[in-house]
């Protein structure tokens, strides 16, 4: 239903989105997931009409909505889009339940019906209680919260979402996705999601968008992205916790450990941190590292250490002390090799 | 030009069905006219626009240009540049009601009607200067005694004190000869200094004149009460009439070599394209007055003490001294009008 | 067919606005402007030969430009100065009675200048225009000139006098900063005057920019203060002379220098819009919602509630009961002796002010004072909606020459002497143009000029305001489906309230007080205040004068209050 | 160093912060762990010395700072203190290198010092680059690490952080994280961190605090906090994930499934998900459940499914496909029971 045809925009002469190309069903749930500065929030602008493509073409459906080419822009207004700001957008001068009005009233719906939206809206999100407030008067993430509200209760057809969890606790988080998955299917709209937590991709997208420097580097369904990434880029961005890109040069993990497994090649190997384990004895495919950091997840632990410089993340399921003399010991095979460019090699 | 030989019995009727007359005057007694040509003349509605004779100018030059009639009747003072501007492009142009034809002296009844003399003359504060005039001729002013005690409106700020330096300018050989009387000696010009006159302001400049902005300034400056010192200026005799309720003692040198200042005419005239001209006319013609040794009450607001009207027939004001008795020169604005920009750039080639 | 128009729309929405401005101002500033600039030309340009190269321009032009340029920016720097410190005493801090601060700030530029240079002359005058000296003459001193006329006292009287532009804008700036900012600034531990200075004051700069461009257009444009306190030492400005040209038949003459004082004052004026126009954003309401922000002022706290109240009851009171006392006394050598009611109330009596009844006995004050407020209200309106679009224009779409167009000729008006501007409204509508009738004479040109001459006052206000209201408030709105006035109304509106309550009221004390316009283009049917009061003053009624100058003041005070009202009963919550 | 005695702050008559003491070491680094809205930034904001407490006393070391009793408070600008605004609060006339660098102008450091330390802090944020931008052209995870920059840079004696990193991918937040207790580190501050982030608050605090509307539910060291949650709340917030709490009553789980081992009360039972088990056939302890969500994490699975309105969280190793009708099998005894005020019993 949403479809962009190389896209792309520049500010100022730099390239911030370029060359996208993609297209989602009608009721796809898109996630689009990548670091910070990579043109996510301009992509979600363009879709909504805010910003202008400089290049490309973007329909909903049939319909072109804005073409760099030709510089034509459906206005905002007549994409029946809605938009969660990652700054919110509140405004100010109007209390909470003002802000989730306004929109149905600008849409004529009756009063009665807003009423009821609003209230609906709010019970979802758990703000009923701030209704009289004013935004300056609640907290941030109660602020998100109801940018939220506001964006849901007319209901579009396209919800565009700018990290809207991210100043959410964990607990709510999972409520709200649960509900936001929920009004996405009663409405049968079609959703483009910019997120930064993983467990959020994972489990609302039906497609995710991973960008990079104003590309997409991979297009695909949730699992695949972690089963079978398709550039160093992204085995090291998605994932709880993300793979681990180990450098290897000449057959050696990184450069000094010889293994007849890899390739003669200087590259990364993926290696998921499941399978990495920790050794009590120097060995094969054993690299001594410096413990970093201990994560409990999952009943389990992270574990990272750094060698030569580089971070590796392993998983044990035992709660003994780590050995000061920490070692990890590789698995026998790499999940993935990238090449120096980051292009999947096998 | 038929009309203009009309009489007030046969511009009536005319008048009538024109029902409305609309003045520009620089005064807001016009006012009181209005009152009373309305009492006099009933059915015939006096739109009356008060303001000052620079913006009549400006805007009759503008609605001239833009083709439209504002007013039937011009009262203005200013009359170099009403004489330059409006009458030479037949923007107003005269009348004289028949009925004045042998009352006012030929003078002021050509090129415009005028209706009323004012003055810009020397005065000083009679309270410090019980015995008269401390002054006795005006080159006594640029002498050391006087020096940043002379004041007056500055003269690129207001026409009528432009006028006077005009006058002065004119009439150079009384400033030399005046100079010799002061001084005792014939007068020497100075370099780039072309007359008398010139010379005068010259030296006046130099002994430090100071300059104001309005002729009340000038008026508090010379005629507060209870000063040991005060200045002397120059300044409208008419405000005398003012030194009771404003606590001055404005008094006017009248005997100064060669003259006090100067007397100038406030016109009548008429838009060359009046919207209602027998109205018009009547206008003017009720406004120089009627049979009444005082004028009547077309006339009465502007029967004041200072002021001469200038036509013959009437009553001295009792307050005043007449008007030939006044040491001022009239000036003649035809001739004051050819050198009065130059006049300007002499001043402001001093400041 | 479809191409051109699918071509146009998208341009329509990103320059129609301003390209719409632009227009209107075309008609309402650059085409009567035009008109003195060719009657400039029409004799041969000889009047810009003698200003700018022959022996009198020294004297013309060069001096006189450099002394308004002096104190253009002098008074423009003192006004953001005094009117930024007193906005941030009133609006950030805890300073003991800030609504009445608040009010009196407003103030001075209602009162006339020249009884704020009154005011002055009452203390500091010395003998030179004769007359008894001021308070410090009387106590003993002797007054050096410098001191009692030219250039310092004028630039003291302008400052005390337009500070309260200065005020009226960066107050309503400022309430709307957001707290946290100022907080950040707390943080670092910079003091209160550095964060004054360098975060709060440049955070509301465009609030700062206008204030001072105000100040500095009504400083070079002013006439009173200097022909009062610099013409008795020879002290000319531009406006001095373009007057006296104007005033001695040297229309001419006069027009050039205008045109000159306004090419002059453009280039300062270019300086702020370029900072405007920059890619730094002032966008301090942010949709994030925002608390408001005190500061204590601790031991400060009575000093600096001392120097407010000393500096507000210096620049309001002193002058309002000085043209009080002038409206009562009978004498204006001393105006504390001898009151009397009469000139406000009195019957008339042949003995007593040439038989002048008090001003509420005159026929026509009553009409006077309905036109002025009617016409005050309806230019007012036109004005700021006129001005809150282009304010829009300005902020949010930048258009590369035609912005700068759009910001310099809603300048302009202000730098352009009144009678000059009405003369060439009626050169220019007075008559027919083609099938639109003559509008000469109607209230609609006087309507017209004045809202024009009003829009400086209205874009700078609204565009300070507009500004401050980060880009993706309005974008939210957008996405609502909202049409452009649908948000103007519901989103910047209520965000800009204060400013553009600010410039409202700026607009109206203008229009009721304004005289050059008016004068030339009023209708007599209709007179207003004051042109009441100029008849007055020109017969030499001053006390009358001064009475109905009062009525005018009082009128502006009532506007300010209902402003503050008005105000007060919105919940201040993001500002 | 810091220490609270009774610090309550009221908003309009609401207590938002309510009666909390603790003390943290100099050097310490404290996290508030809360719901959204629970009074954390008010907590910062009070320590920041920008919100004066209704009643209690602040001591930054023996130094009161505040005293919400006598209405003692010491101006921000004499605490040698920096926070980062949950909003940034940016200084939007000046470019980002100028937001970095007007704090050191204020704290009258030499230009060379300042260039340095500008330059430094940018490197350490990624933000170099963006130096010359003003704060409106950049996204908002690069704002987020201007803010940072800003309040690292002078090096204050107690940093304060409001959700410092909530619009950063995962992949930065690791390195940020890592360069912010480094700096911790170095400078010897005393460090008050709100994150909604689990693993920050695992891997960075040596303190914890939970906070759940206005009140420290419990005060402990990171571990302790998984290990020994002191109230069903606290159970059911920390964690990843955090811990089921499963109703019981009159020794039934759910009210349902009776259970020799739980006690005869009514309340909440924790229950690890890493001790529940997913189960082939209905038996003793063994709950079906409607299959809610799968997140891929830590190499295993989170399987959330509902009972009764509960969502209950298994992990599980194998990656087979969920059988359509699930079990999940409960351990035999619960790691905590708590009763239904959320206090805990055993
Ligand atoms: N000015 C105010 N008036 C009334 N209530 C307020 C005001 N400011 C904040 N609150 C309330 O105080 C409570 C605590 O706010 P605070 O900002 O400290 O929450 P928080 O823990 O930081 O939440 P979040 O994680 O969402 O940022 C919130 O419930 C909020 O609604
Ligand atoms: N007005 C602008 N001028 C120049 N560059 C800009 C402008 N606005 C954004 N950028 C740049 O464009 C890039 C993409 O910005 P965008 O907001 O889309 O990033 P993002 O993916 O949403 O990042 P984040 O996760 O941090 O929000 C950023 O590197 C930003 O610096
Ligand atoms: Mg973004
Ligand atoms: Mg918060």
């Amino acid at each position: 239903m949403i479809s962009l045809n190389q896209v792309s925009k520049s500010f100022a002469g730099t390239r911030v989105v370029d060359d996208v190309s993609f297209s989602v069903p009608e009721g796809a749930f898109l996630v689009l997931l990548g670091p910070s500065g990579c043109g996510k929030s301009t992509m979600l602008r363009m879709l909504a009409g805010l910003e202008q493509p400089t290049g490309g073409q973007i329909r909903f459906g049939d319909m072109l909505v804005a073409d760099g080419g030709s510089g034509f822009a459906l206005p905002p207004a007549r994409r029946d889009a809605g938009l969660v700001f990652q700054s919110y957008a509140l405004w100010p001068h109007m209390t909470v339940a003002g802000n989730i009005d306004w929109p149905l009233k600008v849409a004529r719906l009756p009063a009665e019906e807003r009423r009821a939206r609003i209230a609906e809206a709010m019970e979802m999100l758990g703000i009923t209680q701030l209704a009289q407030r004013y935004p300056g008067e609640i907290s941030g993430g109660q602020q998100q919260r109801v940018a939220l509200a506001r964006m849901i209760a007319p209901r579009p057809k396209v919800m565009l979402f700018d990290e809207p969890l991210s100043n959410l606790d964990a607990t709510l988080r999972v409520e709200m996705r649960f509900e936001l998955l929920k009004v996405h299917a009663a409405t049968g709209a079609t959703s483009v999601y910019v997120t930064h937590d993983q467990v959020e991709a994972m489990t609302m997208a039906s497609h995710v968008a991973v960008m990079n420097h104003g590309r997409i580097e991979q297009f695909d369904a949730p699992e695949r992205l972690l089963a079978e990434p398709s550039s160093a880029f992204v085995a090291g961005f998605v994932g709880t916790p993300a793979a681990n890109l180990i450098p290897i040069a000449d057959g050696k993990w990184l450069g000094t450990i010889a293994d007849a497994a890899l390739p003669d090649i200087a590259g990364h190997a993926m290696v998921r941190a499941e399978t990495i384990e920790l050794a009590d004895e120097a060995g094969p495919r054993t690299v001594s590292v410096t413990l970093a950091e201990v994560v409990p997840m999952a009943g389990r632990r992270l574990v990272t250490g750094v060698a030569n410089g580089v971070r590796i993340t392993a998983i044990t399921d035992s709660t003994d002390r780590l050995p000061s003399n920490l070692r990890f010991r590789l698995p026998p095979a790499a999940a993935a090799i990238f090449d120096s460019e980051g292009k999947r090699i096998s | 030009q038929d009309l203009d030989s009309k009489s007030v019995a046969d511009l009536l009727p005319l008048a009538k069905k024109e029902a409305k007359v609309t003045v520009y005057a620089f005064t807001s007694r016009i006012g009181r006219v209005e009152e009373a040509f309305e009492a006099a003349y009933p059915g015939i509605d006096m739109v009356a626009f008060d303001m000052s004779s620079t913006e009549q100018i400006a805007r009759i030059k503008s609605e001239a240009a833009a083709g439209v009639a504002g007013a039937d009747v011009i009262y203005i003072s200013d009359a170099p540049v009403v004489l330059t501007e409006l009458a030479s492009q037949n923007l107003v142009t005269r009348y004289v009601p028949p009925r004045m034809e042998s009352l006012v002296p030929e003078q002021f009844k050509s090129p415009l009607l005028a209706q009323r003399l004012s003055t810009k003359v020397l005065m000083y504060n009679e309270e410090a200067y019980p015995d008269g005039s401390p002054v006795k001729n005006l080159w006594d002013l640029t002498k050391p005694e006087w020096k940043g005690r002379v004041i007056m409106v500055d003269p690129l700020q207001r026409g009528d004190y432009l006028d006077l330096m005009t006058e002065i300018v004119l009439k150079s050989d009384d400033m030399a000869k005046a100079y010799e009387a002061a001084f005792g000696k014939p007068i020497a010009l100075g370099e780039g200094i072309d007359n008398a006159g010139e010379q005068f302001i010259t030296d006046l400049f130099a002994n430090d004149l100071v300059l104001v902005g309005s002729t009340d300034d000038v008026n508090k400056a010379i005629g507060a009460k209870g000063q040991k010192n005060p200045p002397i200026g120059f300044t409208s005799y008419s405000d005398r009439r003012d030194n009771e309720d404003e606590g001055w003692a404005l008094q006017v040198a009248n005997d100064i070599e060669p003259s006090n200042g100067i007397v100038f005419p406030a016109f009548l005239a008429l838009n060359a394209t009046a919207a209602n001209p027998a109205a018009a006319r009547l206008a003017i013609d009720f406004m120089m007055g009627d049979d009444s040794n005082t004028g009547g009450d077309g006339f009465k607001p502007f029967y004041v003490a200072g002021d001469w009207p200038t036509r013959t027939d009437l009553a001295q004001h009792p307050d005043a001294i007449p008007l030939s008795d006044f040491k001022s020169w009239q000036i003649d604005a035809a001739e004051t009008a050819k050198i009065r920009a130059n006049v300007a750039d002499f001043v402001l080639a001093l400041q | 067919m479809t191409v051109p128009l699918r071509r146009l729309r998208p341009s329509l929405a990103r320059y129609g606005l301003t390209a719409a401005m632009a227009l209107i101002l075309v008609v309402l500033v650059a085409a009567p402007l035009a008109t003195i600039l060719i009657q400039t030309l029409q004799s041969g340009g000889g009047a810009w030969a003698d200003v700018l190269a022959s022996r009198l321009s020294q004297n013309l032009f060069w001096r006189p430009a450099t002394n308004t340029m002096i104190i253009g920016l002098a008074v423009a720097g003192g006004c953001v100065l005094l009117g930024g410190f007193l906005a941030w005493l009133v609006v950030m801090t805890d300073v003991p009675g800030r609504p009445l601060i608040a009010f009196m700030a407003t103030l001075p530029f209602m009162i006339p200048s020249f009884a704020t240079a009154l005011a002055w002359g009452s203390v500091f005058r010395n003998g030179r225009v004769g007359g008894a000296g001021g308070l410090l003459e009387g106590l003993g001193f002797s007054v050096p000139d410098w001191l009692s006329w030219g250039m310092v006292p004028t630039i003291v009287v302008l400052i005390a006098h337009y500070y309260a532009l200065a005020f009226t804008v960066i107050a309503a700036a400022l309430s709307t900063v957001n707290g946290d900012l100022v907080e950040a600034a707390q943080m670092t531990g910079a003091s209160r005057k550095r964060i004054l200075f360098g975060i709060v004051l440049p955070v509301v700069t465009p609030a700062v920019i206008a204030g001072g461009s105000l100040a500095f257009a009504g400083a070079v444009s002013n006439f009173a203060a200097p022909a009062l306190l610099g013409l008795p030492v020879r002290m000319q400005t531009l406006s001095t002379r373009l007057f006296g040209m104007i005033e001695i038949g040297q229309t001419e003459r006069g027009y050039v220098l205008a045109i000159l004082l306004i090419a002059i004052s453009a280039i300062f004026l270019g300086i702020g819009n370029r900072i405007l126009n920059s890619r730094r954003s002032f966008a301090t309401i942010s949709g994030k919602g925002a608390r408001p922000r005190r500061f204590t002022l601790g031991t400060m706290r009575l000093p600096l509630a001392l120097l407010a109240w000393t500096v507000c009851i210096l620049t309001t009171l002193l002058p309002i009961l000085l043209l009080l006392a002038a409206s009562l006394a009978p004498s204006s050598l001393s105006l504390f002796s001898d009151w009397t009611l009469h000139y406000w109330i009195g019957a008339a009596d042949p003995a007593f002010a040439r038989g002048q009844p008090g001003i509420f006995h005159h026929p026509q004050l009553i009409s006077a004072l309905t036109t002025t407020l009617m016409l005050g209200a309806g230019v007012v309106f036109a004005a700021n909606a006129l001005g809150l679009l282009i304010a829009v224009a300005l902020t949010r779409q930048k258009v590369p020459v035609l912005s700068n167009a759009v910001s310099q000729l809603s300048f302009l008006p202000m730098l352009l002497p009144g009678i000059a501007f009405a003369a060439a409204y009626i050169a220019l509508y007075g008559a027919p143009i083609g099938p639109l009738p003559a509008l000469y004479g109607t209230k609609l040109l006087l309507g017209l000029a004045l809202t024009a001459a009003m829009l400086p006052f209205a874009v700078q206000t609204g565009r300070a305001t507009v500004a401050q209201i980060s880009g993706d408030i309005d974008e939210a709105a957008r996405m609502t489906g909202a049409g452009f006035f649908h948000r103007l109304w519901a989103i910047t509106l209520p965000l800009a309230a204060r400013g553009l309550a600010a410039g409202l009221l700026i607009s109206f004390v203008n229009v009721i007080g304004d005289l050059a316009i008016t004068v030339l283009l009023y209708t007599p049917t209709s007179p207003l205040l004051a042109v009441l009061s100029y008849s007055y003053a020109s017969d030499g009624f001053h006390q009358f004068a001064n009475a109905v100058t009062l009525v005018i003041l009082v009128i502006s005070m009532l506007a300010t209050c209902a402003a503050t009202l008005l105000r007060g009963r919105r919940r201040q919550t993001f500002a």
